[in-house]
C-alpha cells in the first residue's frame, strides 16, 4: 500500500545521521523530525535564523519571535542559537549543514527539481529552496509520486521552471526510494506491497530496476 | 555619542517620497517594522518599490500597502500567504521580481559593506540567472548578483539605545541586521529605547554607525500566522 | 545537540601535516589562540603557508614559528612588530603575501559564506590588484578577490559551549568569528567551556555549526603589546 | 615656525565636525582625538573592532583583550559597541565612516598615497590602510612636509608603491594646510611665521597659489 505522509517522513528519518545539521523544508519535510531516533544526535536548522530547534511550544507559551521557516511558532533546545538571515545563508551556501530535505512538484532522471512556480497558476516563490539546491551535497525530495491528475512527478525533464539543476540525490515518495543517478532514477525500495510494476507505471522518467527491489523496512 | 533618536515614527519617516525603493526588515510577521508601515500607509506615497523577504498577509505587514495599492514593485523571495498579492501579481498591476532568500540577504549585506556585486550559486540554472553573468569557479558555476540600492530601510529591534545599537530577539532578527546601513536612510523602531551605555557593548548586534534615526515603537501586535502548539500531557 | 569538545590541544591539533595551510584568529596579541599556536611548535610541522593579519612579535604568538622556520608563506595585512619576520621576508627565506585587511576579512567571511569570490575596491590601482582582474561598477573600480581555502583554522573565543557555540570579548573578536567555519576544520579553544544551554541563544557570536572541535584553553599569558595608560589625577 | 606633531594633529582636529565618526590611523592621526572640541558629539571607530573609543585606561585598568588597531589599550564609552573584523571593514568600505585620518610617506597632486612599503628596505604592511582610501570619501593626510634627508614628500607621482589612487583630499603637514584639487594642491593655509616661499621649496607637486595665503588659527 502507498505510505501516507508521515511514513514518507518516517522513512526519510532514517537517512539522518548522527551529528547531522539538518534543514527541513515545509509540508512532509517537517514531519521527520518527529520520527529521527532519539540516540543519535542532531540539530535542525531552519533559514530564518535558528539552529537547534525543538519541539511546538505548550499552549500559551508560543512566542511570535520564535517561529521557523514555515512561519510555525517553535521552541529551542540547549545548544541553540540565533542568527540573521545572511549567516543563516552562509551555513546553507556554504556546506555546513549536512542534509536537505525538501519538497517538490517535480523531479527529473538528472537530479533537476522544480518546486516554486506553476506560470500563469501559482507563484508563491523560492524562499530559501534555490540556495539550498545550489549549496548542498546533500538532497532529499519527499513528495508523492504522482500529482492529483495521477500524472508521474518523476520525469525525464520537468515541464516546470527549475529550482536547481542536478542537485538532487535521493527521492523518497509514497510508493519508492530512488536515488539518481547517471542513467536516471535506480530503484532501491518499493512501500510495503506496492509492486515494481506500479511503480513502472507511475514513474515518466527512465527508472533502473537492478535485481529484486525489497520493501522498505521502519 | 551620536544621538540617533527622533521623537515619534512621523519624524522617523520624514523624506519618504513617491516613487522611492524601501526595504523592510523581517520574515513573515515576525519582527516586522509595525509602527513604519502604518505610518506609509497613512502617508499615502505611491508607486514604491519595497524590498521585504515576504509581502505580509492579506490585512497586515506589507499587506498593508498592497491594499491601497501603494506597492508598484515587490523583490521578495516568498510571497505564498497574500491572496491580494498573487491577484495583483497574475493580474500584472504589480511587478515581482522573486530572487532566492539567500540572495536577498546578502544583496542587503553587500549594500551595507560597499561590495557592489558577489558571485553566488544559488538559481544558476534558473530563470533567475536568466539575463545575468554566470561564471565558474573551481568546477561550480555561480550567478553574479549585484547589491542593492535602496532609499530607506525600515527596521524592527528588541532593545536599542540613543546611539543606534541594536539587539534583536529570537527569530524576528532575520533580514533587520542586513538591511541596517544598506539604504541611504535606515529607521529603527524599539520595543525598548535605552540611554547609551544601558547595552552590553559586547552584545551589540548592530552598532549604531549603521543606523541614521531611531525610535521608540508603540503598540506592538506581533502577529503570529501560523499558530502550531502541543497539548501537555 | 552535537557535542564539538575534545579534552585537549593534542587531540585538538590532530591532522596537521607539513605543507598545509592554516588560519589564526587575533590581532596584534589580542585574542590569538595561544594553547593552538604552542601545540603546533611543539608538533614541528613546517612548510605551513599562516593566513593571519599580523605575525606576531619575536618571542610570541606566531613570532614562535617563524623562530623555528616552520612558516613557509605568510598571508597577512600588517607584519611591523616583527624583526625576525622582516628578516626572513627581506633575504627571501620567507614569502610574504600582504593584501588589505578588509580583504582578508572578506576572504574569510566568503570562505565560511560559501562565496567563491567577490568585488572590493581596496587595492584598486595598486601593485595588490596586480594579476587580478578589475572591474568598474557604477563608474568605481574594483578588484576581484577570491575566498581563502585552508585546512585548519585555529580560533581563540572568551566562552564557548559543549555545543561549539561561541561567544568572543572585546577586541579579541577581531577576526576570530571570520575564520569560523572557513577551512576544512576549525578547531577553537575557550577561556570557558560551558554545558550547552549555559550560553543566551541570542547572545551567542558564532553558532556551533561552524566548528568542529572546542576544548578548555590554559595558562593565557595575554600578552599587551603596547601598555598606553593615563596617570589617574 | 613649523608645527608639531601635536599642532597638526590640533589643526586636524578642527576638521572633525558633530556627528562624525571617524578613524584615526597610527602615529599623529591617534593624536587628533585629544583635540577635538568638547562640545561635539564624535565617535572613535578603530578597525580591529570597536567603535566609540575613550581615553587611554588608568594605570592598572589596561585589559588585553580591549586595544585599538595601533595594538594600544583604550577605554570605551557609553554607547561603544565591538564587532568582527569583516563588519568593521563594512562599515568602512560601506562609507559608514564619515572621515579618515592617517599619515603617509608621500601624497601626489592627484591625490594619490604611499604609506606600506619601501622596496627592499621596509615592508610593514598595508593593514586596513587600502580598504579605508579605496572606500572613504573623506581622507586626510598628516604628515611632515619633508622627509628626513630634506626632500618634499609632496610629489608630482609618487615613487613608492601606491596605497591608493586619487583618494586624498586634504594635506595637514607641519608647514600647510593643502588641499587636493584637478590641478594639483592648492595651498588653503601656512603654519604661524612659515612663509609662502618656504612652502614652495618643500613641495615638489604643483602648488596652486591663489591671492594672500592666511596663517592657521587653532
Amino acid at each position: 500500500m502507498a505510505l501516507s505522509k508521515e511514513q514518507i517522513a518516517k522513512r526519510i528519518a532514517k537517512e539522518v545521521k548522527d551529528g547531522y545539521y539538518v534543514n527541513l523544508g515545509i509540508g512532509i519535510p517537517t514531519l521527520v523530525a518527529n520520527f529521527v531516533r532519539e540516540d543519535i544526535n542532531v540539530e535542525f536548522q531552519s533559514e530564518n535564523g535558528v539552529l537547534g530547534m525543538g519541539p511546538f511550544p505548550f499552549e500559551g507559551e508560543e512566542d511570535p519571535d520564535l517561529i521557523n521557516a514555515g512561519k510555525q511558532t517553535i521552541t529551542t533546545l540547549p545548544g541553540a542559537s540565533f542568527f540573521d538571515s545572511a549567516m543563516s545563508f552562509s551555513m546553507i551556501r556554504g556546506q555546513h549543514v549536512d542534509l536537505t530535505i525538501l519538497g517538490a512538484m517535480e523531479v527529473s532522471e538528472l537530479g533537476d527539481i522544480a518546486n516554486w512556480k506553476i506560470p500563469g497558476v501559482m507563484v508563491k516563490g523560492m524562499g530559501g529552496a534555490m540556495d539550498l539546491v545550489a549549496s548542498a551535497d546533500n538532497i532529499i525530495v519527499a513528495m508523492m509520486h504522482t500529482n492529483k491528475a495521477g500524472e508521474s512527478k518523476l520525469l525525464k525533464k520537468c515541464t516546470l521552471p527549475l529550482t536547481g539543476v542536478g542537485c538532487v540525490k535521493k527521492v523518497v515518495t509514497n510508493l519508492a526510494v530512488l536515488e539518481i543517478t547517471k542513467n536516471g532514477f535506480q530503484l532501491l525500495e518499493r512501500a510495503p506491497g506496492v509492486s515494481v510494476e506500479e511503480i513502472v507505471d507511475a514513474t515518466e522518467g527512465n527508472l533502473i530496476i537492478n535485481g529484486k527491489i525489497p520493501e522498505m523496512v521502519f | 555619542m551620536i544621538r540617533k533618536v527622533v521623537p515619534n515614527v512621523t519624524q522617523a519617516c520624514q523624506g519618504i517620497k513617491n516613487g522611492m525603493t524601501l526595504m523592510f526588515g523581517g520574515f513573515g510577521l515576525s519582527g516586522i517594522p509595525e509602527n513604519a508601515i502604518a505610518q506609509i500607509v497613512k502617508l499615502n506615497k505611491n508607486h514604491l518599490t519595497c524590498i521585504s523577504n515576504n509581502a505580509g498577509v492579506d490585512d497586515f505587514g506589507l499587506g498593508l500597502l498592497l491594499q491601497k495599492k501603494q506597492i508598484k514593485k515587490m523583490i521578495s523571495s516568498y510571497v505564498g500567504e497574500n491572496a491580494e498579492f498573487e491577484r495583483q501579481m497574475l493580474s500584472g498591476e504589480l511587478d515581482v521580481e522573486l530572487i532566492p532568500q539567500g540572495t536577498l540577504a546578502q544583496r542587503c549585506q553587500a549594500a551595507q559593506g560597499g561590495f557592489p556585486a558577489f558571485y553566488t550559486p544559488a538559481g544558476y540554472g534558473t530563470e533567475v540567472a536568466e539575463g545575468k553573468e554566470t561564471r565558474e569557479f573551481n568546477g561550480k558555476w555561480y550567478v553574479l548578483e549585484k547589491a542593492f540600492e535602496a532609499d530607506f530601510a525600515f527596521i524592527k529591534a528588541w532593545k536599542g539605545d540613543e546611539a543606534g545599537n541594536l539587539i534583536f530577539k529570537g527569530t524576528a532578527r532575520n533580514f533587520n541586521p542586513n538591511m541596517c546601513g544598506a539604504a541611504k536612510i535606515t529607521v529603527v523602531e524599539v520595543e525598548e529605547l535605552l540611554p547609551a551605555g544601558a547595552l552590553d557593548p559586547n552584545q551589540v548586534h548592530i552598532p549604531g554607525i549603521f543606523v541614521q534615526r531611531i525610535f521608540q515603537g508603540e503598540n506592538y501586535e506581533k502577529r503570529i500566522e501560523q499558530l502550531t502548539v502541543r497539548k501537555r500531557n
